[in-house]
């Protein structure tokens, strides 16, 4: 059983942009994502605004090789830190068939 | 350049209040404990309680949603349904007027807004325009509460007032948002050239689109459509069922209304300890804003001639704040703007002021002026 | 000190038995035909039938609680309306009674539960405190589902029964948590020193409060109260979409019943399997309990002056045993206890049981003590 | 061994279009509007609309589920309730005929399904049996909709058309599945030897138990059932609130359909796109053979002795596609099968067809055969 | 607060598939597992057949020591990844009171 | 793009503890918690209460230092672990402007 070393790039943040980082994700060369609902509570969440009708703060998760998941960080960091709740971290994954998630 | 609408707004306000004496100060108090002692602001205020001892009701999100697009629907549906008779009988003739009225205040009261909270309160451009687009657009729900008011009244609203609603839903939150954006761009090129990295191109119009294509209008145009069409094209015993389904006086309508206030109150409860942190020239826009925007509405609704009732609700929807086509548009066009203005202000200080005070003040503004 | 009520059950058992002549049975038989070939108590046996043969129906959870905030609001609405008829002809003199009766029910049957559970089936001090805490209070759903047999055989249970059930939810729950706290923290206290680590302190009194402003309680008395006062403030016509609603005789009521039912026959029918873990002495006490209890509320029913239909509510309920309010609470302060036991025990033998014997068992019952 | 169907199709269309003359067309015309104006099908086309446009039109899925239960449960009670009255008054006299045309037809458009996908329209085995196994099955909305538009046209069907859905749901998948798994086995052992890995054992056997019992079953067939049991054993005012709540020509039901319809427009919508990927020959077969398939069940409606209303729902039913049941058996059984193209043809071609053009169509067909 | 070096093995794919990878992963050694919703989007996701209704993506976590992930991972691999959509991964975890999840 | 190591404490358990648990680990240094709604299966499972209308099971996970994720995880253990159905595991993670999430 062979196994690929990849990263985990996991970002959790307000619903209004989760979507948008997910489209994003897949244009810096990530070839899926896996988005979830959360509850989220952090030092900006007051800000969340959904009021009502709807969970206020989502995970997205990529599979992806090192320089994807720096690409993914960096845009994050860069458009979503400084307004807007969120936080991103990464994991050392060993990912089965890794190669179809490399350079897709 | 901002002065006429500041003279305006300072000109009504102590008018208003003089033109108020005893009398009419009475007949509200007794409007009020007719209105605020019927299940649906009982409702609201028992959500307000559950949060305030820390009760256990949930409702779940599914069920305050199933409820909205439901309301949507019935909204849209009979006002189609009875926009059909009106148009059958009348043709364009009493609908013009009104419309434009209603279109002439989904311009000027975002501007009015802005102008208040940029000049008169101090809030920085992204905020105050932020805010403004709240006020600016209308809330559906305070419409059916004050469509049930005026029925409860005897003075039913003329046919096509959830025509009105929706025209007013779209144009206040994009007005505010191409101010907030043209007003704060100057600034954001600047920081975004000493940072050096590409920032996200504006959002500003994809979410112009998001709201004019969002779920309260297309459900509610989209009904008032097929409300419309149906009633033109079926025999009555055939859409009766429909009609039954969706009708406003009906059980589902009100029964729907009383659970969906409880979830309101549930949430506006929750913000009420943010009323501390916006600050008391927040809580006051709250309240008198949209007692001015209530008269403006139900004013030009008295000159486009429409009746009491119909003055009333069109007053009740100027004076409503949006607390669900704004907040994401606003969210993403104006990161920089703190939501919690502008939730708390809408949400948990004119709510529930139209709800319980607001909507028979403008019944009693709308004999006022001299609607029948 | 607790041989009185081990006593008096002892006494009453037999007693019943004998009192029970051949004819009662078979007017119990023919009750129990009406009452089992009707869709509620029909749609319980297809749930159970579709765990059984592992079908697919699946009731989204977010269903479920939407059918439970409207049967609960549904309950406090129709029972404040009645409420304010009651009152506005006869005062609080015809409530006081049965009111005062209901409260000693709630005091009394966690004791009994606990006394039977500990000393009869020897479970462990926490076992029986956690099951007498779930027995001790009142489901609702069999409250709806006991007025609507009631009501089928033409004797409507007195208006005021929804108070009633409103009172009993949280006493029993309250008694038997203190009473095990009681009796466990010894144990407790001795292995905490041992352990040598800070343990969490009691959550009594946080489990307390949750139960008495829990989800329950909240609608029920808060509609309650908004339908009193709104019966008393609104013109009747107003009143009655909220009336058509919410009534219990009504379709939305008895269908929406319909669909609870179906969801509690899936979920007691996974319940099934653990008939065999939990042993015949709780399988047993899940029957009997109910039967003695019901009884119990029968007579002081009676005794109170409820009439037919209320005598045989206030059995049906007195005999139900929680499973929404009791099992959340008992968790957190009874951890040791084991849920399967007291779950099983409320939602997959006495649920089922008083749904298609008790409520008919209970109605013989209440004209054996001459209930009219 | 397939020249029988193949020949019998070719047969039916040209003939079919040769009868249909310049006056059918112009009261199939007619139909069509009468049909297509009404909210039903209006809400439809709303959901096909927004999905086009990006509009933010979102029904949660708890919504769409729930009224999902609702109909199928509707459905259900309301058959077993008229089935009830039929069988009283003529025994199973009436029932049987149709209810063997139905199997019949059940058992063969799987097979005419199979035939031409595999040898008219070439596609592989696998994908050919699970597109057969959607079109052998049924659409209980698309029965939901024909029975509203013939009550509208005064035509209302035979009592026991709902026993005839619940009778058509299973043979279909079951039969497609089993001649997929089978035509196919011998490639799949080759695959497996070859890989030299443990394959899954098939799960066929576990799929079909899974359709047989799946949700729709259950609820149509045991609602059936108690809609029979409780029209026998209670008296009719206790069953008039059941009755009121499922009542297929009621507000509930009607209202209900309308917010289905709008969900299916939103999902069909989404799926548009792949018409493209799915090919013409594909896009043929949506439109053809249903309407080979409606003529089918309306002739053998006819044969069997049902009245123009019934002929006109046996042929709606069975010209429609599956999408509920048939999906997830056909993923599993048929892993290799590409489910973009059965669901694509059954939910984005052969649903809005039926909906929009097949109901009305089939009207006039069953006319044509003599069904009165 | 010993804790023990264990694996973690998380499994994405089509709903109609997670219910039975999670029972096989308990019959393949797991001690249990943990399924939850997801909203996922990857090179093959247009194939999900639920078509409303239903979350069309779920994810399944295993907590297990090495032999085990290596089971369940091949076991998956075998079985799924050539018809169906779905990607897994392993990650190194540290367990507290990690000697109940091996061998049981 | 500087990265935190930090270490990621997931608690998996009982629905009816779950929100203390999230609350207390704020209490004991975390920034914050992202909670989510699972359908957990393991050795107790048949011990979860909430008997029907809601999950039974929740997610908890906290991107903490070394020494909070110590405490969380000695907490959850002493207090939890014996009569409540739960798992607990910490993973290494590397966190975008990690800075914000020590000592908060
Ligand atoms: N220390 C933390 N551990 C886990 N999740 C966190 C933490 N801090 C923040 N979050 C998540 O990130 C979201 C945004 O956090 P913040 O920007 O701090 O408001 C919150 O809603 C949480 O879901
Ligand atoms: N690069 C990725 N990162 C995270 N999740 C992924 C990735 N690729 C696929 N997935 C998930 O795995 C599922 C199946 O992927 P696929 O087989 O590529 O269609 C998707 O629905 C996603 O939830
Ligand atoms: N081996 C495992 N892998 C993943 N999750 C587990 C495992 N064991 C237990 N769980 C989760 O932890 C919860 C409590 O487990 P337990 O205490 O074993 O009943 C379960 O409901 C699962 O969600
Ligand atoms: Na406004
Ligand atoms: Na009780
Ligand atoms: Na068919």
């Amino acid at each position: 059983m062979q196994l690929y070393p990849l990263k985990l790039v996991t970002v959790v943040g307000e619903t209004v942009i989760m979507s948008e980082i997910a489209k994003e994700g897949v244009e810096l060369g990530a070839s899926g994502y896996t988005l979830s609902e959360v509850i989220g509570h952090g030092s900006r969440s007051a800000r969340n605004v959904i009021v009502t009708g709807a969970s206020k703060t989502m995970k997205c998760e990529f599979v992806v090789p090192m320089d994807v998941a720096e690409k993914i960080l960096k845009h994050v960091s860069h458009n979503y830190f400084e307004h807007y709740a969120c936080i991103a971290w990464l994991t050392d994954v060993q990912v089965v068939r890794g190669q179809s998630y490399i350079g897709s | 350049m901002f002065t006429l609408p500041l003279a305006l707004l300072a000109g009504w306000m102590p008018g208003m209040m003089a033109v108020v004496s005893a009398e009419q100060i009475g007949r509200v108090l007794e409007s009020l404990e007719r209105n605020l002692l019927t299940p649906i602001p009982l409702c609201f205020v028992l959500g307000l309680i559950c949060t305030q001892i820390h009760g256990g009701i949930k409702i779940p999100k599914e069920l305050y949603l199933s409820i909205a697009i439901f309301l949507l629907m019935s909204i849209g549906f009979i006002g189609g349904h009875e926009l059909a008779h009106e148009y059958h009988e009348h043709g364009v003739a009493t609908i013009w007027k009104p419309a434009l009225a209603t279109l002439v205040l989904g311009c000027v009261t975002p501007i009015t807004s802005y102008v208040v909270l940029r000049y008169l309160c101090r809030f920085s451009i992204a905020d105050a325009a932020g805010i403004a687009a709240h006020y600016g657009s209308t809330s559906a729900v305070t419409y059916a509460v004050a469509n049930s008011f005026v029925e409860q009244t005897q003075h039913p609203a003329d046919a096509f007032l959830p025509t009105l609603v929706t025209i007013l839903e779209c144009p206040g939150i994009a007005i505010a948002l191409v101010l907030g954006a043209a007003l704060s761009s100057r600034d954001r090129a600047a920081k975004a050239r000493s940072a050096g990295v590409a920032v996200r191109e504006s959002k500003l119009g994809e979410a112009l689109y998001e709201v004019m294509t969002g779920q309260s209008i297309m459900l509610m145009a989209g009904l008032l459509v097929i409300g419309f069409v149906s009633t033109l094209f079926m025999d009555a015993k055939a859409f009766q069922p429909f009609y039954d389904f969706f009708q406003s006086k009906g059980m589902l309508f009100r029964g729907c209304l009383c659970i969906f206030l409880l979830e309101m109150g549930l949430v506006a409860g929750e913000r009420l300890g943010d009323l501390v942190k916006v600050g008391p020239a927040l809580v006051a826009f709250g309240i008198l804003m949209p007692l001015v925007h209530g008269f403006f509405g139900v004013y030009l609704g008295h000159l486009a001639g429409l009746n009491l009732g119909g003055c009333t609700v069109l007053g009740a929807i100027v004076a409503s704040a949006s607390y669900i086509a704004a907040p994401p548009a606003v969210r993403l066009t104006l990161p920089e703007a703190n939501p919690t203005l502008s939730i708390t202000a809408a949400l948990a200080i004119t709510f529930p002021f139209n709800i319980a005070f607001g909507i028979p003040i403008y019944f009693e503004m709308a004999k006022l002026v001299g609607a029948t």
